[in-house]
């Protein structure tokens, strides 16, 4: 565990394997495009709509993975103190909030045709808002100390917070809905069940695949992105350091 | 006398003699709640229907404002860092800090609900549930509401951003607040436990939570 | 000025620190510092703004911890850092006096909060040590800075511990608190407790050794070198 | 090929998904590889500008 604490080796090891989760994503996307455009035959109950599935689906649930990605960075960082678990879950939460924001989009641009309106309080979008809620609220507060240091712990802090409280929100939002609005169909969930087809399964599989390692690949990315600017910031603390010094020795 | 009530003896005299922050919160939680019927209208049956929930949102934004009192004057005096470094349990010096805020600003807040739930012509069944529900979800609003003060010390802008932290994990306790009451008044009861279920969910994570982001906001 | 009675005598306990190293704000203030502070010892910490004397007792006192190195207490490495602070008093620069209580109202707390109990004839002796007698029954908002700190630095007397940690103690005061403050220091040390001061002028004590923490100050080239 | 576009009538609604759906994931990288350029022409800068100064 604790090599991939170093982060030299760490990303050794990451540049090792980005062009393969690179180029995988852009095969699978290559596939999977034309058959959830194309090939793929509409559904018998949604008609040409399920293909929204095939892009509304592997967004929400790298909305989810990522958070879990997060939460488990953040235990990490804090338990063990790995900087590369921090980073991670620092370069993840951006795409996380992207993710989410887009399976909030795709599903409102699938409910207008599906029930005739943009937006239902259905307990799955509802989660949706909340979780894309709990993403800005992560990195607000990642961002809004002077020193970066101390918001990193605050974050991770927060987001293992978030991660308990995620299950308990979904819990309360399902009860809440079933209450108010036993009648709503369910998003996604039907068009799945529905239709456990293979015509239906491959885009969407592909495209889960094509998404995922999409995330990998940017995250890699991030994270190098985010290794160099810890790298920066502390040339230039020393830069400010010495200037100090060549100020004391003047004096 | 134990660490706990020593710390909350302190923050009760504390809260005594300054009172007029306590009194703040329920002059806002009663302004707010008068709102809603300029904003919607007079109509009786309209405002009996939103009556739980108005009640409910405008307590968790009452106790949202008077978070920041719980940690914020102890980390800029520098009783945070001694309150650190007495030996004591962290977890339960934060217990206290947090039933101190309870009784402070949770219990007037229930004390004056029923008041504010008859300006919005609350059917009288709900008024018993109404202030159990508060009873039993305003210990979680504290509790939740002390991770989140602690996050944002030392921030900029920390009042708002609390606001963004706080409130989306306010929600399970919003909905189950609100359905005990409306529970009553249709006769469909909801079991108010399920409120002191994540009450005690929250006693038993919150304060180490907490603690966790004080020592950072420490170091 | 009543001379405080020597009431209870530290078991010997050396504290040290080895090979300290202490980031702050991704910053490496200073690395490689070894110090050790024998039973009735104390030390001096000096150094230009910015050398991190103030980050050095945060760290002493477990507030905040070392990137590398290690805390002792009687050679122990110290892990548990509630039982760490049960043995010291830390004053900062910050009072932490609360306004709306008063000066007695303001020590009992800190009393029973580290003694479990409060105790009168204690009280009394804190009070009278910085001159404060007069002021027990005020809000201690009506105090002045200078008083304030005397407030402070009466915590230390109200319970016994032996690790002393002083930031910069004589701020604000005037030449007889000054007085009452190394009177203070000299009877703790002569009960077996050391005392830890970071101080730009008066030592308080003539026989201290000195810890420049600027010597610490790591060059650029290990910046760099920690970082590739 | 109209008919393929029109996509049985739901045309206004999956389009503009595949369309933010791709917006989001290019804009997401191009803002990646554009951070991640500007910090290696600033680090590599500081590192220059470092052996310039023999230190």
């Amino acid at each position: 565990m604790h090599r991939f604490a170093n982060p030299t080796q760490f990303m050794r090891i990451a540049n090792a394997i980005f062009p393969w989760v690179a180029g995988l994503a852009v095969i699978l996307f290559v596939i999977g495009l034309p058959i959830a455009l194309v090939t793929s035959p509409p559904d018998y109950q949604q008609g040409e709509t399920v293909r929204i599935m095939y892009i509304h689906v592997p967004s929400a649930w790298l909305a989810l993975m990522v958070y879990g990605t997060m939460a488990g960075g953040s235990a990490a960082f804090l338990i063990w103190r790995h900087p590369i678990a921090n980073l991670t879950a620092k370069a993840a939460a951006p795409m996380g909030a992207v993710f989410t924001g887009l399976a909030l989009v795709t599903g409102m641009l699938w409910g207008q045709p599906m029930w005739g309106t943009f937006w239902v309080w259905d307990a799955r979008l509802t989660s949706f808002l909340i979780l894309f809620f709990l993403y800005l609220g992560y990195l607000a507060l990642g961002d809004a100390f002077e020193d970066s240091e101390r918001g990193d712990k605050a974050a991770a802090i927060l987001c293992l917070v978030g991660s308990i409280n995620i299950p308990i929100i979904h819990f309360s939002v399902t009860w809440w809905n079933t209450l108010h609005q036993p009648s709503i169909m369910k998003l996604g969930g039907d068009g799945v069940k529905s239709s456990v087809d293979g015509s239906i399964l491959l885009p969407l599989f592909v495209m889960l695949g094509a998404f995922t390692m999409y995330f990998f690949a940017v995250l890699i990315l991030r994270l190098r992105s985010e290794l160099l600017a810890a790298k920066i910031r502390n040339a230039r603390l020393s830069q400010a350091a010495v200037g100090d010094a060549l100020g004391q020795a003047a004096e | 006398m134990s660490v706990f009530t020593t710390v909350l003896a302190r923050d009760l005299r504390l809260a005594l003699r300054q009172s007029a922050d306590s009194l703040t919160v329920i002059a806002f939680f009663a302004i707010a709640t008068v709102l809603f019927p300029f904003g919607i209208g007079p109509e009786a049956n309209i405002l009996a229907r939103i009556a739980p929930g108005v009640v409910w949102v405008t307590a968790l934004l009452a106790a949202l404002l008077s978070l920041d009192r719980i940690f914020t004057v102890d980390f800029e005096d520098g009783t945070l860092d001694q309150l650190i470094l007495s030996g004591a349990p962290l977890p339960v010096v934060v217990l206290a800090k947090v039933t101190a805020h309870w009784l402070t600003t949770g219990v007037p807040l229930i004390i004056m609900s029923p008041v504010l739930a008859v300006t919005l012509h609350l059917p009288a069944e709900g008024y018993v549930p109404l202030m159990l529900a508060l009873l039993l979800g305003t210990p979680t609003v504290s509790l939740v509401g002390a991770v989140g003060a602690a996050l944002v010390l030392g921030t900029r802008r920390g009042g708002v951003l609390l606001s963004l932290l706080v409130l989306p994990l306010y929600i399970p306790v919003l909905i189950f607040g609100t359905a005990v009451i409306e529970g009553a008044i249709t006769g469909v009861p909801v079991t108010p436990l399920i409120l002191a279920g994540f009450a005690i969910l929250a006693l038993t994570l919150c304060p180490w939570a907490a603690s966790a982001a004080l020592r950072q906001a420490a170091e | 000025m009543v001379r405080l009675m020597v009431e209870k005598t530290f078991t010997a306990q050396t504290f040290s620190g080895a090979n300290l190293s202490c980031r702050r704000g991704g910053r490496l203030v200073f690395a490689g510092l070894h110090f050790a502070v024998p039973p009735g010892g104390a030390l001096i910490l000096r150094g230009h703004n910015g050398s991190g004397k103030t980050t050095l007792l945060r760290l002493m006192a477990g507030l905040t911890p070392s990137s590398a190195g290690h805390l002792a207490w009687d050679g122990q490495a110290i892990d548990d850092p509630d039982a760490h602070a049960a043995r010291l008093r830390f004053v900062t620069h910050l009072d932490a006096v609360k306004p709306a209580l008063t000066v007695a109202e303001n020590l009992s707390f800190w009393m029973s909060l580290w003694a479990g109990k409060t105790n009168e004839s204690a009280l009394q002796k804190s009070l009278q040590a910085f001159d404060l007698k007069r002021f027990e029954t005020f809000p201690a908002r009506l105090l002045s800075a200078g008083q304030r700190h005397r407030l402070a630095l009466s915590r230390l007397l109200v319970a016994p511990a032996p690790l002393w940690l002083l930031d910069e103690p004589g701020n604000a005061l005037d030449d007889a608190s000054l007085a009452a403050l190394a009177r203070a220091i000299a009877d703790h040390r002569a009960s077996g407790g050391q005392v830890v001061i970071a101080s730009h002028g008066s030592a308080f004590v003539d026989d201290g050794m000195t810890l420049d923490v600027g010597a610490f100050t790591p060059t650029t080239a290990a910046h760099w070198s920690e970082e590739e | 090929m109209a008919e393929y576009f029109n996509m049985g009538g739901y045309a206004a609604w999956i389009w503009p998904c595949y369309g933010l759906v791709t917006l989001g994931l290019v804009g997401v990288l191009v803002t990646t590889l554009r951070g991640l350029n500007a910090r290696t022409r600033e680090f590599e800068a500081l590192k220059s500008a470092r052996r310039g100064d023999g230190a």
